[in-house]
């Protein structure tokens, strides 16, 4: 078989994903007595209709593609790192707290913000790293309780030391940072900033990185196989340091980035409350990992997002059951249709 | 509709295009940061600015947002999307709209429940803290056991609108009362909300105000379980269980929702903002300055209203001044 | 101190472990088939909606819960069949689930009782309190045993139950095989899937008891994501505890007392965000003392082939 | 005789490629058939499809002369077929017991009856003289019993054939003698044995008749008393296999010294390794023998790095590495041919230039990437050399047959080129051609000057190729035999833990 034909029954399997989907969604719709071609018309809208729109979806996509992109980092180690959210919030703070506290020109505090953000959400991802590496502490428990740790602490912060004593000062939440510290805005009236060109460029530096490098390559037989890896030379600690780390900071990164090109200054609950965290592992699983494969998958679960809230606006379809239908959506693009057949085939040449 | 023929599809179609805005129904956007179920609130002003919308015969669209991204975009998609007038609500609205506003002055907007200052935009804000501290004074005269508590939502600043200005007019009228607080963690956590009205309860509170939004119905519950008094926010909920839900404290959302689509219906709409306390009968206490269809609890009394009623005079006339809790020191 | 120890905080950690404890001992028996089952957040807060809509249709809380359970069971049907025969990765399953339970509730909530964010009457009977003859009147015992919702006892004795069922039953052991080494299961002619089905179905069981306990035990009311992360606990819980039943109790207790001990706590000087991180953090520490060194036994039963 | 199972025109597709063609097969009753043939020629495929793992694509099985059709194992199991298989199908964290009475346990007032499970397991090794402890968990056991294990569980079926797919791959030489005498012994009470092995002097020992598979067709069919070895393998391989033999070299200096390592065990047990000297010298193969669980694989794993002795020294090329990383160590001068392939020696997953890479990592990078191109090349290389099976070089492992990912994995570790080797178990489970190859490429390192420490539970393999012998008993060093004092009687009775006799 050769390799195109090959290619094209990958590619298959999430087409016959997403049709079975889009019919299972029109069931919903249906069952609601809505018109199944205008729902799906203003989703499309939604996400896709416009360039505003798309540059929407891709706002969106960003803290999607870069949590994504971290646990498929952890995920290649086999590592279960379920700790984005809480990374993401120690990364936004702390990218928050360096932008309003640290002197110096606007671009360098930036760059400064997002390696600091970077910093603190691999440090955080870390701990939890050491604590497995140490004394044998399940990771995955130990990720997601994290998560309401560092929620929580990062609510303390802002609700009472770090608080906006400015206007209303009704919020918990930092002071707004200055503009000059702001990431990019990549089209002027439009919400995408630079963090989506970071978020693409790591999806391609991690790509290289786990696909063509040494350290990536011994990541990966980590994941597979830890005893073969160590039989091989390979060091569990330090990858998991090392994998700990850039998928935390790749959390991290998401975070600041959400805090210097969105909300311009962190605000509870916000980074938690729009489950990136979750998305982006759904990315990841869905693309077994493959960093380009995750950004694809972050653009389409954002898409799907941005399509629901075009929805909501536009129909009379309430938001309630368009997360109906992004949800049926993405159960359907998990599923593995015609896994047998397409097996059998990768098999046998 | 298909069926009924071409001339009259082309007719309403000249119509849209020749008359320019007078024979257009007028659009109106509720955009609201949050999804409307977290909050009471947002209900109440949804309701307000639905009925508006009935009586006035212009199309209203309410829009929820699922988090404060999702609110950005749909806030600069209802521009996008040419509606007349957006109207929005909440601190956290502020930041967004203070941008959008700005890069758009020549569209309409109103905050409702907070302040922003700036021409194209219409404000409302609320003293919620005048109405606390009468809810708070009601709740140190009623008191038999001088401890008096209160369960609300989140160790917030937002929220200390309610629980400063309780305290205070608490402290004023019974300055041996002790007062307890309790946070949930959650808008919508009733479970843990009547585990926390429970918990005050064993600490000998007889009186446990509500200030959790949705969880307040966790606190109900646990009034009637256990025989205390609680109280209720924004809307009369005295009328759930008047035995033991005694008080609520008003706040005139949905008729601020109605009023500024009256308003910007009748040309009347001016921007600038206001702020609406016991005077202006924005806020208020049940019983105090509305009366309610429920029965006074014997818990609280005649007597207890009047000197209430008293206390809200004094406010009305300045001779008492509430502190703004959120202002700087 | 002793307003922080009082027979009421046992009392309570009793009430709040109950829907945790329940969803734990679903998971529990997903793990052990195979399937780590993100989605129980989703399928208790399904159970706790539909624990009110059927008391509301059927006016019996009895008939509530069979109804709450059906539904879950149901629900759970969508898990069971996408991961076991369409195979997608259970967890992308589990987070879809929780998605779709969230907005399933919300949206049935607006087009059956049209309301937005809370359905309650208050009318609605919820479950009784029981009073245990004997117990009740031993002093301080019971004071905290005693009064509950027959679900919380219930919780105790399905943990039992399962204990039971897991080790000592043939249908128990074959399910524990089913999920020990599927391959050598199937080749024994052992019903992997209909095993995983039978857990899956169970897990939708327990985590309608779970939901009915949480709307009709300890309130009688449906409000919108009104589990607030008890699923994610419970999921905690149930790999705290091994996937053993009595290990899930344990856990379940740990987290119940600190979770009740913590809103005693909320009155001392500590702002309240600390003390609500307090069953997180002690959680975490009590895994200092439970570790299972999983990964190379993990690791082992997935590559090692014994020659 | 009566014919108790037929297999009739058998065909076997997976995709376009034929597994099985046309295959005639039959079993009477009380006889032992063995099945040979080379890795790959379709023996497993013919057994599962006999044990309802697998359905045939045309063909028939009859059973007593009635037609069957199985489309699960339980109804083979019914039908009174058992099978061991190739790879165990075991529950590690089970006791024995519950490991051969699963699917018909005994029960009591409903419950699981383990007392009277245990009790069974007794009766059934005592019976067919294959004693095991039915309370032990399967995890903990040594492969032999592991393999007891196994074909108790399908006596408790009832079973009345009895397939066994490379049953003796794992078991020390008294253990497959046991075994070999077990079978005959149930073979002569009435039960059928299919028994299928790359060890020809098995076949001629145990076997009644003999069919032969190349390339999924049937190459030969015989009763064992008209045939010999070189005949069978011949029809196996389709080629005459060259006896080689060891010429014995001047060993030279020690390359790998063990000085008195010490490795203490779990709580209150024996230490697994006990005060453990050993040198392997330039151009040098010591065999190590010994019966698995004997701490050969402890030795290895602190030899290699992967496990610290708690005292004693390592040395490598007059270095000492104790207490060094597995890297530093391959870096030092070793390479390693895992006794596992599977767990140590192999990711499933990853595709064969991915499996090649392990241990080269660190050679064929260049600012930090791996050089595919070049890495393409050599793995290509071996793949011809060696004639590894593969689809292609982005063929995941777990698609070889196990023969030939063993290829795979001695090439990767031949081109170390390292000054001494390891090798374990380095012919499992592999046909006789492969082997021959591999041991023609340990041979060969031997000669250039480098030392090799074969480990292998083969005596054949290890009097074939080792200079010296060391017996491994309880973590010790049980005797030292030279090449020309070993026999497979003397190394017997060291690993048995007795005492050495000249
Ligand atoms: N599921 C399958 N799909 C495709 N091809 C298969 C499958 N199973 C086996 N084969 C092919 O059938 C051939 C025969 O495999 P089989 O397992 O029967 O070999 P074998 O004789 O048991 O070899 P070994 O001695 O290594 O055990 C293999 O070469 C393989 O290519
Ligand atoms: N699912 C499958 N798809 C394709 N081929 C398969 C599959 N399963 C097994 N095979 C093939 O079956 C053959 C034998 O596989 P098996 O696992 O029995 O190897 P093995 O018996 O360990 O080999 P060896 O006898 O060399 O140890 C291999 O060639 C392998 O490629
Ligand atoms: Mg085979
Ligand atoms: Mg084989």
């Amino acid at each position: 078989m050769t390799r195109l034909k090959r290619n094209l029954f990958a590619l298959l399997q999430p087409i016959i994903a997403v049709i079975i989907g889009l019919l299972a969604g029109a069931i919903a719709i249906v069952l609601l007595g809505d018109s199944v071609i205008d729902t799906y018309a203003e989703m499309w809208n939604g996400a896709f209709g416009s360039f505003y729109f798309l540059t929407n979806t891709l706002t969106r996509a960003t803290p999607i593609i870069l949590t994504g992109l971290g646990v498929a980092l952890a995920f290649r180690a086999g590592f279960f790192n379920m700790g984005s959210t809480g990374q993401m919030v120690l990364g936004g703070l702390a990218a928050a707290i360096t932008a309003l506290y640290l002197p110096g020109p606007g671009w360098m505090v930036l760059v400064v913000s997002l390696v600091v953000g970077m910093a603190i959400g691999g440090l955080w991802s870390l701990f939890a790293g050491y604590m497995d590496a140490k004394f044998g502490i399940n990771l995955l428990i130990s990720t997601l309780l994290l998560n309401y740790i560092a929620s929580l602490f990062a609510g303390y912060m802002v609700a009472f030391p770090l608080k906006d004593q400015s206007g209303s000062a009704a919020m918990a939440q930092t002071p707004m940072i200055d503009k000059s510290i702001w990431l990019p805005k990549l089209f002027s009236g439009m919400s995408l900033h630079a963090g989506f060109i970071l978020a693409i460029v790591a999806a391609i530096a991690l790509y290289i990185f786990i696909q063509k490098s040494v350290s990536g390559y011994e990541i990966r037989m980590l994941g597979n196989n830890p005893f073969f890896a160590a039989y091989g030379g390979v060091k569990r600690g330090r990858m998991m340091v090392v994998a700990m780390l850039t998928s935390g900071a790749l959390a991290g990164l998401a975070g600041a980035g959400e805090v210097l090109g969105t909300q311009h200054r962190y605000l509870d609950g916000a980074l938690a409350s729009a489950d990136y965290g979750w998305s982006g592992i759904m990315a990841t699983l869905l693309a077994s990992s493959n960093p380009l494969g995750t950004a694809v998958a972050g653009i389409l679960l954002a898409a799907l997002q941005t399509g629901a809230m075009g929805v909501e606006r536009n129909t009379n379809v309430p938001l309630e059951v368009a997360s109906v239908i992004q949800a049926v959506l993405t159960l359907f693009v998990s599923a593995r249709f015609g896994y047998a057949f397409l097996k059998r085939r990768k098999e046998k040449k | 509709a298909c069926s009924s023929g071409g001339s009259n599809s082309e007719q309403s179609a000249s119509n849209g295009s020749s008359a320019e805005g007078t024979g257009k129904k007028m659009k109106i956007a509720l955009v609201l940061p949050e999804e409307i179920g977290v909050n009471q609130f947002f209900v109440q002003m949804d309701e307000g600015f639905q009925k508006a919308g009935k009586e006035f015969g212009v199309e209203t669209k309410t829009i929820q947002s699922s988090d404060p991204t999702a609110f950005e975009q749909n806030m600069r998609a209802t521009v996008a999307e040419d509606y007349d007038l957006i109207i929005t609500a909440t601190f956290q609205a502020e930041d967004v709209l203070k941008q959008v506003a700005e890069e758009n002055p020549d569209k309409s907007f109103a905050i409702i429940d907070t302040s922003v200052d700036l021409p194209n935009v219409r404000s409302v804000g609320f003293r919620e803290y005048e109405a606390s501290y009468l809810l708070g004074a009601a709740a140190g005269l009623a008191t038999k056991t001088n401890v008096v508590g209160m369960v609300a939502a989140q160790d917030v600043p937002l929220l200390k609108k309610y629980s400063e200005g309780f305290k205070e007019g608490l402290a004023s009228v019974n300055p041996k009362a002790k007062f307890l607080i309790g946070y949930v963690g959650s808008f919508n956590d009733p479970a843990k909300a009547k585990e926390l009205a429970l918990v005050q309860y064993g600490q000998g509170a007889d009186f446990v105000a509500g200030a959790s939004a949705t969880s307040d119905l966790g606190v109900f519950e646990a009034a009637k379980e256990k025989n205390l008094y609680t109280s209720g926010q924004d809307t009369d909920r005295t009328v759930e269980d008047p035995d033991h839900v005694v008080l609520s404290q008003l706040k005139g959302t949905d008729a601020v929702a109605y009023e500024t689509v009256k308003d910007f219906v009748d040309g009347n709409f001016k921007f600038g903002s206001t702020a609406y306390g016991l005077k202006e009968k924005g806020v208020g206490l049940t019983f105090v300055t509305t009366d309610s269809t429920s029965k006074l609890s014997p818990f609280i009394g005649e007597d207890v209203i009047t000197k209430v009623k008293k206390i809200s005079d004094d406010i009305i006339a300045g001779k008492i001044v509430v502190k703004d809790p959120l202002a700087q020191k | 101190m002793d307003q922080l120890f009082d027979v009421s905080l046992f009392n309570s950690m009793l009430r709040i472990v109950t829907p945790i404890l329940l969803a734990a001992l679903g998971g529990a028996i997903c793990a052990r088939v195979g399937l780590f089952n993100v989605g129980l957040e989703g399928l208790v807060l399904v159970g706790a909606f539909s624990a009110i809509l059927g008391n509301h249709l059927l006016g019996n809380v009895w008939l509530a819960i069979i109804f709450a359970i059906l539904c879950v069971m149901l629900f759970s049907l969508i898990f069971a069949y996408i991961s076991i025969n369409l195979r997608a990765n259970v967890i992308v399953v589990g987070i879809s689930m929780n998605f779709l339970a969230a907005g399933l509730t919300t949206f049935c909530l607006r087009a059956i009782f049209d309301v937005k964010g809370a359905y309650y009457d208050k009318n609605m009977m919820g479950l009784p309190k029981w009073d245990i003859p004997v117990i009740k009147d031993i002093p301080v015992l019971g004071g905290i045993v005693s009064g509950h919702s027959p679900l919380v006892y219930l919780a105790f004795f399905a943990a039992i139950l399962m204990q039971i069922y897991l080790f000592k039953t043939v249908s128990g052991f074959r399910l524990r095989a089913a999920g020990e080494n599927p391959v050598a299961a199937q080749s024994l002619g052992i019903p992997v899937r209909r095993i995983q089905y039978g857990a899956v179905l169970m897990s939708g069981v327990l985590c309608g008891l779970a939901g009915a306990q949480l709307s009709l035990g300890q309130v009688t009311m449906f409000t919108e994501g009104m589990t607030a992360g008890r699923g994610f606990i419970a999921l905690v819980a149930t790999m705290l505890g091994q996937s053993n039943p009595i290990g899930v109790v344990a856990s379940s207790l740990l987290f119940g007392f600190m979770d009740a001990f913590s809103i005693r706590l909320q009155g001392f000087a500590l702002p309240a965000q600390f003390t609500q991180m307090l069953p997180y953090i002690v959680t975490l520490v009590a895994m200092f003392f439970f570790k299972d060194r999983s990964y190379l036994k993990d690791a082992q039963r997935a590559n090692g082939s014994s020659r | 005789m009566t014919l108790l199972l037929e297999m009739k025109n058998i065909t076997k597709k997976y995709g376009d490629f034929t597994a099985n063609h046309n295959i005639n097969f039959d079993v009477r009753k009380g006889e032992i058939h063995a099945l040979v043939g080379e890795n790959g020629a379709g023996k497993t495929t013919l057994m599962r499809m006999l044990y309802g793992m697998e359905e045939p694509t045309s063909g028939s099985i009859m059973i007593n002369g009635k037609e069957v059709h199985f489309h699960d194992p339980s109804e083979a199991i019914r039908q009174g077929i058992g099978m061991v298989h190739q790879h165990f199908m075991l529950f590690p964290s089970f006791t024995l017991a519950e490991n051969i009475v699963i699917g018909g346990e005994p029960k009591r007032s409903g419950l699981f009856d383990r007392k009277a499970a245990a009790d069974k397991v007794n009766e059934l090794g005592q019976m067919y003289g294959m004693p095991v402890d039915p309370w032990r968990k399967a995890g903990d056991c040594p492969l032999g019993v592991q393999q007891r294990t196994e074909i108790l569980k399908v006596l408790y079926q009832g079973a009345d054939v009895i397939i066994l797919d490379e049953p003796t791959g794992v078991l020390t030489p008294s253990e497959v003698k046991e075994l070999l005498q077990s079978i005959k012994r149930l073979a002569a009470q009435g039960k059928s044995f299919i028994l299928i092995t790359h060890k020809l002097h098995e076949v001629m020992e145990a076997a009644d008749r003999i069919t032969v598979l190349r390339d999924g067709v049937i190459t030969g069919h015989m009763e064992s008393n008209t045939t010999d070895e070189e005949k069978i393998s011949r029809l196996m391989v389709g080629r005459d296999l060259i006896p080689m033999s060891r010429v014995a070299n001047e060993p030279g200096a020690s390359v790998m010294h063990v000085q008195n390592v010490t490795l203490a065990g779990a709580k209150g047990a024996k230490p697994l390794l006990d005060n453990v000297t050993l040198t392997v010298r330039q151009g040098e193969i010591v065999g190590i023998a010994g019966i698995s669980g004997n701490g050969q694989s402890e030795l290895l794993q602190v030899i290699s790095g992967l496990v610290q002795p708690d005292s004693g020294i390592v040395e490598l090329n007059g270095k000492d590495v104790t207490g060094d990383s597995v890297r530093a160590i391959r870096e030092q001068g070793m390479a390693h041919i895992p006794e596992d392939r599977y767990m140590w020696g192999a990711s499933r997953e990853a595709t064969v230039l991915d499996n090649g890479l392990m241990g080269h990592q660190h050679q064929y990078k260049k600012g930090g990437l791996i050089q595919s191109h070049k890495l393409r090349k050599v793995v290509s290389g071996w793949v011809e050399r060696f004639a590894i099976k593969t689809g292609s070089l982005d063929t995941q492992a777990q698609f070889l047959s196990g023969g030939n990912l063993q290829k795979l994995i001695a090439a990767r570790e031949f081109a170390q080129n390292k000054p001494f080797l390891i090798a374990a178990e380095p012919t499992r489970g592999v046909d006789v051609g492969a082997m021959e190859t591999i041991h023609g490429e340990l041979l060969a390192k031997c000669k250039t000057g480098d030392g090799i420490l074969l480990v292998s539970s083969e005596l054949t393999e290890i009097l074939k190729l080792s200079d010296r012998v060391l017996v491994m008993y309880e973590g010790a060093i049980a005797g030292e035999l030279s090449a020309a004092e070993a026999t497979e009687e003397q190394i017997s009775l060291l690993m048995a833990g007795g005492k050495r006799q000249l």
